[in-house]
């Protein structure tokens, strides 16, 4: 890179001009900010304005420009330079828009200003342009495991796009769990009747697909690398190992029924006429259009009742608290088997809540019309009597206590379980926390590896550092905890499909498999560009990490949200670009602060904590250091901002990618500067945590926990320092959050650090 | 004139709401160009003006703000906004859309400055808000609104509004002689993310929502919780913007109802269950919500939510459908009559506000097209092999939550994608 | 506009000195004044109305209209058959759609007809008089024969069940249908909005559980009162007869003091357009329409 | 053996009521209980009705006086969601079980509608006179006298507005083919009587 050439351009327009002294700022950026080209415009995003800011690039050889306008989310197209590095300094929402407009105002408001001046031509300095992965490779084939009909939905999907495929499947043959069914619930108008499965079309597909290659009886035995250059070891039944270099994964692993032995008081085990939704559907395959027989003796099938939520909804511990959304719509289908076979067959489905979605309500209705009766009942057991069992059920409709004595079958509709492998979080909680020096979860961890307990079969067999499958979100199930991002599982390059993220039916499930097949295709091809995945897509910034610095503390290792950083042999972290999301939690994990970016680094942030002019003791003006989340916290100042919501002008803002970026060196740096306060504003974290980077605002909050002791040796008020959760809609709230914590900081004093 | 680069390697995205802006972006990110279409002024559609998710009580904006973010450093997406699709002739990987694009009278100089909102005295119902307020005629469609640029109401222009709007602009942003002008385009693939639209609860007569002023929809409620909202987060009925501390949510307005919509719009259960969580956070104990249903589908995991709701004291769920709605002229209370159909009794109870859980119906395509799109009975685009590289995406096609929609939009992304990388393989 | 030409089925009440006699004669004068000509039905029989279900079961039941509408077919061929009673009406056209909906219920109703020498074909509509004048007319026509404004009077429009559900009007609403206090508006009357518009009045069950029938009806015209109206009007023969005749049997159970009128809108018609009291069959009022027959002797 | 939750008494219903095959598609939301004007006054609001039905509680559900109780109001036909015909249902239901002889006794809507289809049935037209005379008389002659009595005034009051003639009792209104009528209605009777398995 060519020499560095600092410009500053300071805009006049939307009020700047009227509310701030522009030509002091344009000082600013020229003494302190040591900017080489100062220019102050009265309009700097419009075209005349940007070419101005072309031209500087072009025939100065600027190559660091401060802008000093309106927020960084504003114009962001028209200030998006990608030929140099560009700090914003939000002169706009930061100061003009949440300052009074009065007189005595004026002189904070300036000062507010200048400090922001000060801060993007600090930054900016800090900045490299990020070079990307030079060595960036992609193999542009996915790995898909499983073989069912989401596994052969995202081969098949991914093959009309022009990828190749790797399909590995464990048993003998494709299928999965539709293989076992005699018919599948309709997908497509008009919703009425049980339909073949597409199991053997898809297959014959496959089959033909000079992309696909499939291997039967054989699983994943060990997952390596990276999105773009995954290497899979398949080993097969019969012991042998074959090497599939892959650029990205779906796992499409499926469910397996709950356990319906689990069910004694619904006369499983105790009545062969006692069957789960798999059993009848072996009936209904035996039997393929003539009578189901009663299983016990072979006799005829008179009266089934569908017993619904066996061992699912359940608040007691006992069984599974969810609902399996497929269900009730088998059943219907189930009891259609009958009716079809012959019309006059008492066929019962009793239910608390019937849950058909969407054109669900037709396939209802029409079991309806097909003679199918459904009670709104809640069964209390299941007692075998000869070749009949008697089915005991509160009626909620008819408020009674009643029995069905004379069912020939019950079909239990038990739930979904995930095959999702190996939960790693347990362990990877107890080694955060042992990192953070307490050791009780390793304990608990450890001895409940040794008690003999059957551990659950890795799927993947990831050699990731953090463990050998995809993260659980919950009961086992891989999806994502993200309501707008469902494919945001935390491997990147590694998408779940079909029941093992969520539970679901055939119909899900395959647009599940496409839209997961999209994401691996997504995923190799910015594996190839060197590009990070969402939600920092596009960005070609990394990690760079002094080695020779390192102290094998292992926090970055075990705190990546995205297990991205492996260990090597000699016990030093080895990151892996193609899984980085760009987060900077490592960085903020890192006490020896060896890790950065090229474009977001220890010193970006430390250089404009410290560029701030801090007035003296005396001033009675104190400095409120404001790390905010740049997802939620700092919209959300800029929209109280667009309300005008005035806020406090002593503090100042800096937005990180991440509160987990945010390392303890910055907030040590600031109080030592004279700040007199540090506000982190990060998001909500705890169960329903909405941390783009899962974890960020957690860790964050473990951290400044212990920060303490920091200022005890600084002898601080520890309400020096505080973290706040803050939503993206909490327009009214930051800025009272703000004021409060001035006062606060009024009420406690200045900071004794001032001036050293 | 607005000029579109496109060829037929491109996707045309119709529908800016969640659902096309993740089809585009996804597509984008893959490597794809992409021309997405919006008719409203701003990107983000419905979920954009909701107050929280299901289940995790997130703001649906803070995912906007990531997509907007992913959109802002994009150079492949080209949206265009106020437009709306007329024609598409041709065939798979061969089409031309023609686009009819509303005049904003406010061009890309608009820095949002607001001073012409500042200077117009005219009001408009404020569609972002359902109508529930008004907006300064020069408007920023909301605070998020992706182009951050203000709209000049049509009602205005040939006004001295207009005049004064234009005086108060610096910039030369504000345009009044913008007409409405057509673009034609090539695009190989189509992907209908046009979304849905609340039922008309005017339709659904028992419960008058087109007679009294406190009967409204679960949309509405939606904007009167949200800070942005109509009475800035308070939960205020309308009559007489009295705290509403008793609300009741009658479900299956509209949804499961062969009078009205036949399907099932699988949202508004937990759509209320989540509202009555709104109801707790600004009245706590003192609150209290009382659903209506048939049967709750809180599918799959959101039973969770389901089961942590009914542990709420402060919410009664009754197994009903509403039979009539009456507001008492004087209290500005609505009485509701039916009948709790477990065990058989009667009721007629007041509450101070009812939240009508309106249904999705998927929202009309006027569009001139090659041939009729296969949709299902209830009007969602079926995937079917006729409709060529027409892809529904969202609740388009389905009726769904927004995290199925999103993984619908994505999958939706892969089928157009299939088309315009078959398109350059011909083409080489 | 031209002279129109219907197919008249006039039902039982509406028979000279029946219980709606009132209703036929305004409702002659009205079609006079509209220049509408109504041809009844040869030898029409009774409906059936709702109430038959015990002792006539179904087809006995659908055979009474579909012989009503083989007579039409026979001797009014070419007219719609347009009755003024809603239960006439709503029988009719439900026999009709039975029959539309079912091969089965067609040729059982033949073999029926059969016996009396007549066969259906079905190629009449079945129309209440209220859809002739709204859809054949339109207010904007109605109001063109205005003389005599109802101006000034405040009329609860009580539309009622039969002519409003389960079929009403194309386009009105089953909670609140609109056409008649449109025709009250057209008439130059005023229309008050009261909640009580299509409440059951009880029907056929006013003999059969008085108590709970006359509750219907009090609630019917306490909502009226309270709205501000001095007079109710109605489509429907059996909402007119309960509504009035049972107001004294109401005061006395309920210690109320109704004396409303309850008129049909067929003798707003009349009144507005000219007629005389005579006309409007005014005199068959139980309670006297005291401010219809001061504009009636204007 | 125990007939909860059978099919029998739903395949009857559907066999021998007015619309009998609609109940199946019942989905107890219980708009219909709601709706019904009279609902107060039932032991089983419709959808009750129906559920019982399914649950094969025949006895229950015809000695019931609930379907006696419809008003034919249409209410809650117009708001099923899924356009069930509720009061032909109840009809078809009060019908059967009136054919059945299992209708509670005294049932005064029963008597009515007897009254009113044996008066139709007569001369073609209904004799508004007879008909209320009859229902006066239902339970008796003294008691019919006293509600006679007791309706004086209204009967009276019809008479001077000419909405009620005397001379109806004698004779009346009546249609002129009355042979054909007759025939006609009892072969309709004999082709229903028929279908339904009644003897």
């Amino acid at each position: 890179m060519a020499d560095m050439k600092v410009a500053a351009y300071i805009c006049q327009g939307c009020g700047l001009g009227e509310r701030l002294d522009t030509a002091a700022l344009a000082s600013v950026a020229k003494k302190e900010g040591k900017a080489a080209l100062i220019k102050e415009h009265e309009f700097l995003c419009n075209a005349d304005g940007i070419k101005m800011i072309r031209d500087d690039i072009a025939n100065e050889a600027v190559t660091h420009v401060m802008i000093g306008a309106c927020s960084r989310r504003a114009k962001t197209e028209a200030f998006g330079f990608t030929d140099v590095c560009v700090s914003r300094a939000n002169l706009r929402e930061g100061v003009i828009w949440s300052q009074p407009e009065t007189e005595e105002a004026r002189e904070t408001t300036q000062e507010m200003a200048e400090d922001y001046i000060r801060m993007g031509c600090a930054e900016v300095k800090k900045m490299t342009l990020p070079e990307g992965d030079p060595a960036a490779v992609t193999e542009r084939t996915l790995l898909v495991v499983g073989g069912g009909v989401s596994g052969m939905t995202a081969a098949l999907e991914a093959s009309k796009a022009g990828y190749k495929v790797v399909l590995v499947e464990k048993s003998g043959a494709l299928g999965g769990w539709a293989a076992k069914l005699h018919k599948r619930t309709p997908g497509k108008s008009p919703y009425k009747d049980p339909q073949n499965t597409p199991v053997a079309e898809m297959a014959a597909a496959i089959e033909a697909d000079a992309n696909i290659k499939v291997y039967l009886n054989a699983s994943t035995s060990k997952t390596s690398g990276a999105p773009g250059r995954f290497e899979i070891e398949i080993s097969t039944e019969s012991g042998s190992t074959t090497i599939e270099k892959v650029g990205a994964i779906v796992q499409a692993t499926g469910f397996e029924l709950y356990d319906a032995n689990k069910l004694p008081e619904l006369g499983y085990g105790k009545s062969a006429n006692v069957v789960d939704q798999a059993g009848l559907e072996a009936l209904a395959k035996a039997a393929n259009g003539s009578p189901i027989k009663r299983p016990s003796d072979g006799g005829e099938v008179k009266t089934v009742v569908f017993v619904q939520c066996a061992g699912q909804r359940d608040d007691s511990g006992k069984h599974l608290p969810y609902c399996s959304g497929s269900c009730c719509l088998t059943s219907v289908k189930q009891a259609m088997y009958f009716k079809e076979a012959n019309p006059d067959i008492d066929t019962v489905v009793i239910y608390t809540d019937l849950r058909m979605p969407g054109n669900g309500e037709d396939f209802y209705r029409s079991g309806q019309e097909k003679g199918v009766i459904f009670t709104k009942g809640k069964v209390s057991g299941v007692e075998a009597a000869g070749n009949q069992c008697k089915v005991s059920f509160q009626d909620l409709i008819l408020n009674d206590q009643v029995a069905i004595d004379n069912a020939d079958l019950v079909v239990l509709a038990t739930g979904q379980v995930p095959n999702s492998g190996v939960d790693i979080d347990t362990k990877l909680k107890a080694e955060i926390a042992a990192a953070a020096g307490d050791n009780s979860l390793m304990e608990a961890y450890t001895a409940s590896q040794q008690e003999g307990a059957v551990q659950p079969i890795s799927m993947l067999n990831l050699t990731y550092r953090q463990g050998p499958d995809v993260p659980q979100l919950k009961y086992g199930f891989t999806d994502s905890h993200f309501i707008c991002f469902p494919y945001e599982t935390r491997r990147t390059g590694i998408y779940s499909a079909g029941p093992v993220r969520r539970p679901m039916d055939m119909v899900q499930a395959m647009e599940d498999a496409t839209g997961a097949a999209m994401k691996a295709i997504q995923a190799i091809e910015n594996a190839g560009l060197g590009r990070a995945a969402h939600p920092r897509s596009g960005d070609l910034s990394f990690p760079k990490v002094r080695l020779e610095g390192c102290t094998q503390c292992k926090r970055c290792t075990v705190e990546c949200p995205f297990g991205a950083i492996d260990e090597d042999e000699k016990r030093f972290p080895l990151f892996n670009q193609a899984r980085c999301r760009r987060c900077g939690t490592c960085m903020g994990a890192c006490p020896v602060r060896v890790i950065s970016f090229e474009n977001y680094s220890i010193d970006t942030v430390g250089s404009q904590l410290k560029a701030v002019d801090v007035p003296d003791e005396f001033s009675e003006k104190p400095r409120i250091l404001i790390l905010a989340c740049e997802n939620d916290a700092y919209p959300a100042l800029d929209m109280a901002a667009m309300n005008r919501n005035v806020y406090s002008a002593f503090v100042r803002v800096i937005p990180v990618r991440c509160l987990g970026s945010v390392n303890t060196i910055w907030i040590n740096d600031a109080l030592s500067s004279g700040y007199d306060g540090v506000m982190m504003m990060g998001c909500k974290h705890g169960d329903d945590y909405q941390c783009h980077f899962v974890k960020g605002s957690e860790l964050a909050n473990i951290r400044m926990s212990k920060i303490g002791d920091t200022l005890k040796n600084m002898s601080l008020e520890e309400e020096r320092v505080s973290t706040f959760e803050v939503a993206i809609t909490d327009i009214e709230r930051v800025p009272q959050l703000i004021n409060d914590y001035a006062a606060l900081i009024q009420k406690i004093g200045m900071s004794p650090m001032k001036g050293f | 004139m607005t000029d579109v680069i496109a060829t037929n390697q491109t996707i045309l995205v119709v529908g800016g709401g969640i659902s096309g802006m993740t089809a585009a972006l996804e597509a984008a990110e893959c490597g794809k160009n992409v021309v997405l279409v919006e008719k409203n002024a701003a990107l983000g559609g419905r979920v954009s003006q909701l107050y929280r998710y299901f289940p995790k009580l997130c703001h649906p904006v803070c995912g906007l703000e990531i997509n907007q973010r992913r959109l802002k450093q994009n150079p492949r997406i080209r949206v265009l906004t106020m437009a709306e699709v007329t024609e598409i002739t041709g065939g798979e990987g061969d089409y031309t859309a023609t686009v009819k694009l509303a005049p904003r009278y406010v061009n890309e100089n608009c820095t949002a400055c607001g001073e012409c909102g500042k200077a117009v005295d005219a009001e408009v119902p404020d569609a972002f808000n359902y109508n529930l307020s008004k907006v300064k005629a020069a408007y920023l469609p909301h605070k998020m609104a992706y182009p951050q640029r203000y709209v000049i109401d049509p009602s205005i222009i040939g006004t001295a509004d207009a005049d004064k709007a234009k005086a108060a602009c610096k910039y030369g942003a504000v345009d009044l002689d913008m007409k409405e002008e057509s673009v034609q385009f090539k695009a190989g693939a189509v992907i209908w993310a046009t979304g849905w639209k609340p039922y008309d609860a005017a339709k659904i007569q028992p419960y008058g929502y087109d007679r009294f002023s406190n009967v409204i929809t679960s949309v509405e409620f939606e904007r009167l919780a949200d800070i942005h909202g109509p009475t800035k987060g308070k939960i205020l009925r309308p009559s007489d913007g009295k705290e509403a501390r008793n609300i009741a949510f009658i479900q299956c307005a509209g949804s499961r109802d062969e009078n009205h919509l036949r399907h099932c719009s699988r949202i508004c259960c937990m759509a209320s269950l989540k509202q009555t969580n709104y109801v707790r956070e600004a009245y706590g104990d003192e609150g209290k919500s009382t659903i209506y249903y048939i049967d709750i589908r809180a599918i799959d995991r959101f039973e969770d939510f389901y089961q942590k709701v009914q542990k709420d004291k402060t919410v009664t769920f009754i197994k009903s459908k509403v039979a009539k709605a009456v507001q008492d002229e004087k209290t500005g209370d609505v009485v509701l009559h039916g009948v709790n159909t477990e065990g058989y009794h009667r009721y007629a109870t007041p509450h101070d506000l009812v939240v009508l859980a309106v249904g999705m119906e998927p929202s009309v395509m006027a569009a001139n097209l090659p041939a009729e799109i296969v949709s299902d009975s209830s009007g969602f685009i079926e995937a079917d092999p006729s409709n060529h590289a027409f892809f529904g995406a969202g609740c388009a096609s389905n009726p769904l939550d927004v995290n199925r929609a999103v993984q619908s939009a994505t999958a939706s992304a892969l089928r157009a994608i299939q088309v315009v990388n078959r398109v350059a393989r011909v083409e080489g | 506009m031209a002279k129109k030409t219907y197919s008249f089925y006039p039902g039982c009440s509406s028979q000279t000195k029946a219980s709606s006699d009132n209703y036929l004669k305004s409702t002659n004068s009205m079609c006079k004044y509209l220049d509408i000509e109504l041809k009844e039905i040869p030898d029409w029989n009774c409906c059936g109305a709702s109430i038959g279900y015990a002792e006539g079961g179904e087809l006995p039941r659908i055979a009474l209209s579909a012989r009503n509408m083989a007579l039409s077919e026979q001797h009014n061929p070419g007219m719609d058959l347009v009755a003024t009673c809603a239960a006439c009406w709503l029988s009719t056209r439900e026999a009709k759609e039975r029959i539309a909906h079912s091969s089965q219920t067609l040729s059982e109703a033949n073999t029926a007809l059969a016996e009396a020498g007549l066969s259906y074909k079905g190629n009449q509509a079945a129309r209440h008089m209220a859809e002739v004048l709204v859809e054949d007319f339109g207010f904007d026509e109605l109001k063109r024969g205005v003389k005599k404004p109802l101006q000034g009077i405040k009329f609860a429009g009580y539309v009622g069940c039969q002519t409003n559900r389960p079929f009403g009007l194309a386009g009105e609403s089953f909670e609140n249908p609109k056409y008649l206090d449109n025709l009250v508006e057209a008439m130059g009357g005023e229309a008050v909005p009261y909640d009580q518009k299509v409440t059951c009045c009880g029907g056929a069950l006013a003999f059969s559980e008085p108590e709970k029938s006359q509750k219907q009806i009090k609630d019917i015209i306490e909502s009226a009162y309270d709205h501000g109206a001095e007079m109710i009007v109605t489509p429907c023969p059996l909402c007119q007869a309960n509504v009035e005749i049972y107001q004294g049997e109401v005061n006395k159970r309920f210690g109320t003091k109704f004396n409303i009128p309850v008129t049909y809108y067929s003798q707003l018609i009349t009144v507005a357009y000219g007629g005389t009291a005579a006309e409007a069959a005014l005199d068959g009022q139980l309670i006297r329409a005291t401010r219809l027959e001061d504009i009636a002797k204007k | 053996m125990s007939e909860n939750y059978r099919n029998n008494f739903l395949k009857e219903v559907e066999e021998r009521v007015e619309e009998g095959h609609w109940v199946k598609m019942c989905m107890q939301c219980g708009v219909c209980a709601g709706s019904c004007p009279l609902g107060a006054h039932w032991a089983h609001p419709p959808q009750e009705l129906f559920m019982m039905i399914r649950a094969g509680k025949r006895e229950e559900v015809l000695t019931s006086d609930s379907m006696w109780m419809c008003t034919s109001c249409y209410n809650c036909v117009v708001r099923c969601p899924r356009k069930l015909p509720i009061t032909h249902i109840m009809h078809g239901l009060a019908n059967l079980a009136y054919r059945l002889g299992l209708s509670p006794k005294n049932q005064t809507t029963q008597k009515f509608a007897s009254m009113f289809w044996n008066n139709l049935a007569q001369t073609g037209r209904v004799n508004e006179l007879k008909l209320s005379l009859g229902m006066y008389f239902k339970d008796g002659f003294g008691q019919g006298i006293k509600n006679a009595m007791a309706m004086q005034s209204v009967g009276l009051g019809m008479v001077k507005a000419k909405r009620l003639n005397p001379m109806e009792l004698f004779g009346g209104h009546g249609i002129k083919d009355k042979s054909g009528f007759h025939a006609m209605l009892k072969k309709a009777r004999e082709i229903e009587d028929r279908r339904k398995n009644f003897a």
